[in-house]
């Protein structure tokens, strides 16, 4: 965990009010896992005030890299950077999936921008032996992103790529096909996807990460912000920043 | 670069404030602690505090509002497994108390009375009574004088009472607790305000209201340290949307003895120490021998020195 | 988009606030007035009022301090310079009235009351009251409550009593003035705050404070209309940091009737009318079927909605 | 006076941390009179919140001209523009310069950027047949201007370029000298500078008039933040906003 003022490489259009900003940060690059997250703060002064939480998409040599869109204030100052420009990041930050748990396959599930994750996620299977099957959704055919990613299966709300409904939908779909070896889910994207996804792997016993968002101060620790309800333990809630992004499916309490 | 807090030295003017630095173990790896003048830790109560539902954070122009719940570990838990770290600091440690009945304020200070390591105590009384339905002890004077008066007897250590701003006249609560023995007031606490999700037609804190905090509300603070500092002898602490050295200059000019930072830390955490630093470079640039000369050094000409007046 | 406020029919819930939007003829070459919900004129004094010395004005983070000091005209050159255009405008003319004794407040709005072509009278009790020493009327809630009994009598037209944010409970000031009869409540005015020059060691503003306007302060204005909604039947003016219709939304859900766009007419004059048809674009996209829906809409969980709870 | 959103067309450097923006607003460039300022929205969010005021420094066919300095978070801004951006700009505002007086010499006396307005000025100037002497203040020469001027007399803090001296003592003494042909004297600069040009002018019976500057809130007479202390008068003060900026110095209660 560090801060670091990284120099703007390049930032490049991957589609509708979407961008991937690559950033100099060798120390950042050498060491970030897959979910984690650097935060970003976007302007030198008070507006916006606070940073702003993205995972790592890809990191390509000493470069990182993040993939967004344009929500508000913070991601349109992002969506302006030129190569050079100077972008302050805290990170690596919250705790990564386990790739290195006992499954076979890796079945990653990405709502909307919740494909960000991914393309690191596939860069750390592909070095070990084991499948990777991804499942992507979105609105419509223009907002889904394939690359850097490992047989991609599609779903579309508006049916133009793809399965014609949810991408949750889609994996139950295949899992219960039974085609896939030893699955364990990782999932990232909106809560409403992640809920229905983890009551899937818990109807199919299939084990589930899923990485959570949450709106944060800090991002590591010290504001308390970030709260998610758990299921089971003595405490009732953990923070997404520090405790997560990635949380056992089973534990979380959705809302 | 000393100041002194009644019997408590801080080697620099720069506190982190509760709540926006944890128990001072979570940023070692970012910030050198020692360099803060202190600690001030996140609001102990009697047991330990789960927090409020989400959303307990929204951000607002320059500022942002919490709702916290006061979520932390209890003050038996801070006792075992936070103070130990924070013995091995140099700096100074002040324990924040919060309780939702006088009892438990007494309570909580008798607990950590016990133990070694701890600097000071910072009361705050931004809390509900719930004797009271839930209004917040801070915001009635007699409250906030009577938590002093039972505290007091408790500890030789100085006792620094946390005051809100959410009320008409704060030089009258700095009065009252200077009037029971406390040995400094700090301010400010939070603003309340709120914020809505127009679409959703909700509030967007799960509780509702929430506490504004940040460079928002640092001309609110300003106004509220002078207007104690006309109030009261003993020492000032200084609190709200400090970002830089210059903000904490203000602070003192209007009054304060020392600073904290609260928010900032959440962008930075080595806020408190950029601020410390920048404060002795300041000094010096502007030929200031020590930085308690500056404290209360505002030059007002009489012409307009009432607080109130036509805007 | 019609809403009411006492006998009044606004056409759309949007006015410019009081001191932001000068006497109305200022930005006619900028604006559509008449395309506005209403005007409220600067405060009006018995004697014209030169205003305090410069610096009346300092930025700060997403906000501003003024201390302006009441400059303005007074009600005789108003009535003889500034009403007969206001006069020609088909939109409401709302007379703003500040003074320094309650019977300047009786004697400026007797006077007003002798003209055609005001719609309504509000009450600027921001004001230093001089026999208590210039101690605030709105900060007394006596004060407040007799302010409005005297004024009652003297007029049919809808009596606003625009409240001040610095008091500890803006609830109680809502519920004494509907108690005395007046017909709506507006709030809040500039919120008490400070700025220091570190480097000159003084205050920036002449007046050393000064009233916090703005974005900044938009969450402490939604928190005291909702506290006011919460106390009183009468409608409610919203008003602090609007800047977009859906600003002016937020207000209405927590309670407000209509609005106030302030420190956001320096910006852009026309920012009460691009409010105004961002209401309507957006009522009609929400399927909102009259905006006076919105008033009191907000959701709020019977679980949190208590005011205080932990932060 | 309008309210429009007006494309740069070039930022050139023209001195340290001093910039030329061009503006293509033709609307403005056809009317404006020296000495009017424009009001400048930097960002479209609340930091910083208000305008910025600018003299204008020139016209060009179609495009307006402000001359400016990097002094704080606004200006940083205005300095970080490239062609093709939209500015927001309120204007023209203020009460310009009395070029139509009775007089034969105008003597433009510019300190720091108080030089802003000369350029437009010596421009409408030029079209009548009227002298021009230009006198200019800086702290040292890499700050003085001289473009688009006429007949330059420079004086310097430090002694690097002209008189070393403040530019009122350059001024007073060619004033002295008597060798100005019925001259009348329009300052613009800091104000203790134009207090002391003021003094002059009243010493030596030459008439002088003074453009001011002020915080500003909305440059438009309706936010009466912008006062200054008048002498004589039935009222105390006067608005800089839309009283002056321009004010004859004799009837200006300097602090
Ligand atoms: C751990 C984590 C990883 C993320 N990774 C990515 C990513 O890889 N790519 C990407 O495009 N976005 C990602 N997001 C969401 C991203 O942080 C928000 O889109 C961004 O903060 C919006 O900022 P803004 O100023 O543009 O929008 P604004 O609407 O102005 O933001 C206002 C406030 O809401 C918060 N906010 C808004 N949307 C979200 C959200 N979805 N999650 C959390 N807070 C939010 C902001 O932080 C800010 O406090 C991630 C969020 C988290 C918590
Ligand atoms: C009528 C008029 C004409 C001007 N013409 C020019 C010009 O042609 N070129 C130029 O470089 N500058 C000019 N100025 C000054 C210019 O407006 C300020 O330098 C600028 O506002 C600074 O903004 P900032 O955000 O960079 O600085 P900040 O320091 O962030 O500004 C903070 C606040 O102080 C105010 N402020 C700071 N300096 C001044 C100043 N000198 N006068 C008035 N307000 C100030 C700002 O408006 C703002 O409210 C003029 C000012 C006025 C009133
Ligand atoms: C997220 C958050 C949590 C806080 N928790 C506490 C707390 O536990 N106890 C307390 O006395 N103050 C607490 N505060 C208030 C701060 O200590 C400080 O008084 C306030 O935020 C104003 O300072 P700032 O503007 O620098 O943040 C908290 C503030 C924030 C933003
Ligand atoms: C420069 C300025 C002058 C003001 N003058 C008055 C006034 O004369 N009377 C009054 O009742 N309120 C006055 N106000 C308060 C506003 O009407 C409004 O209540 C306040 O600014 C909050 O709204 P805003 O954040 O939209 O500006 C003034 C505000 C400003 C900024
Ligand atoms: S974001 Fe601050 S604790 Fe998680
Ligand atoms: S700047 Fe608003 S009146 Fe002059």
């Amino acid at each position: 965990m560090m801060i670091l003022r990284a120099p703007v490489v390049s930032l490049r259009s991957v589609g509708p009010d979407m961008y991937v900003l690559s950033l100099h940060a060798p120390q950042i690059a050498a060491n970030v896992l897959p979910a984690q997250f650097l935060n970003i703060k976007a302007t030198d002064g008070s507006e916006p005030l606070l940073r702003r939480p993205f995972s790592v998409y890809r990191t390509q040599g000493e470069n990182v890299e993040i993939l967004f869109n344009i929500v508000g204030a913070g991601t349109r100052i992002l969506s302006r950077l030129r190569p050079g420009d100077l972008v302050d990041i805290l990170g690596p930050l919250g705790c990564p999936f386990s790739l290195e748990s006992d499954f076979r396959t890796a079945v990653l599930v990405g709502g909307g921008l919740g494909v960000a994750p991914f393309p690191h996620a596939t860069n750390a299977l592909s070095r070990s032996s084991r499948q990777i099957r991804t499942f992507l959704g979105a609105r419509s055919s223009p907002h889904i992103l394939r690359d850097h990613l490992q047989n991609v299966s599609v779903a579309t709300d508006d049916g133009s790529e793809g399965y014609h409904g949810t991408v949750v939908a889609l994996v139950r779909n295949a899992l219960e096909s039974g085609s896939i070896d030893r699955p364990k889910i990782f999932g990232c994207g909106p809560e409403p996807m992640l809920r229905a996804l983890a009551r899937a792997a818990i109807d199919l016993g299939i084990p589930c990460e899923v990485s959570l968002e949450s709106v944060m101060a800090c991002g590591i620790g010290i504001c308390q912000g970030c709260p998610v309800e758990r299921t089971g333990g003595e405490k009732k809630y953990s923070l997404i920043c520090n405790e997560g992004t990635v949380f056992d499916a089973r534990t979380i309490k959705f809302s | 670069m000393q100041v002194h807090i009644g019997s408590l030295t801080l080697r620099n003017p720069v506190l982190a404030a509760s709540g926006t630095f944890g128990y001072g173990d979570e940023c070692k790896e970012l910030v050198d602690v020692n360099g803060l003048g202190g600690i001030v830790t996140k609001s102990l109560s009697l047991k330990p505090r789960d927090g409020n539902p989400p959303a307990r954070i929204v951000e607002t122009a320059s500022g942002m509002l919490n709702s916290i719940g006061l979520a932390n570990v209890g003050v038996d838990r801070f006792i075992a497994e936070k103070l130990p770290y924070l013995r091995t600091l140099s700096t100074a440690v002040i324990a924040n108390i919060a309780a939702s009945t006088v009892d438990e304020y007494c309570a909580v200070l008798s607990l950590l009375e016990a133990q070694e390591g701890i600097g000071a105590y910072e009361i705050n009384v931004s809390c509900p009574n719930v004797k009271e339905g839930g209004l917040s002890f801070g915001t009635n004077v007699a409250m906030t004088a009577q938590i002093t008066r039972r505290l007091r007897p408790l500890t030789k250590k100085p006792l620094i009472l946390k005051l809100t701003p959410n009320v008409t006249n704060v030089g009258e609560f700095a009065r009252a607790v200077e009037g029971e023995g406390a040995d400094a007031v700090s301010l400010i606490n939070t603003v309340v305000g709120m914020a809505v999700d127009a679409r959703k037609k909700s509030p967007k804190l799960s509780t509702v209201t929430g506490g504004l905090s940040g460079p928002a509300i640092k001309p609110i603070a300003l106004a509220k340290v002078y207007e104690a500092s006309k109030a009261v002898k003993i020492p000032l602490i200084g609190i709200g949307g400090i970002m830089t050295a210059e903000d904490a200059v203000e602070f003192l000019l209007v009054g304060a003895s020392a600073v904290q930072v609260g928010t900032a830390n959440f962008i930075d955490p080595a806020t408190g120490l950029t601020v410390a630093t920048g404060m002795a470079r300041w000094c010096e640039q502007q030929g200031v021998a020590r930085v308690a000369d500056l404290t209360g050094a505002l030059e007002v000409s009489t012409e307009f020195s009432v607080l109130r007046t036509w805007l």
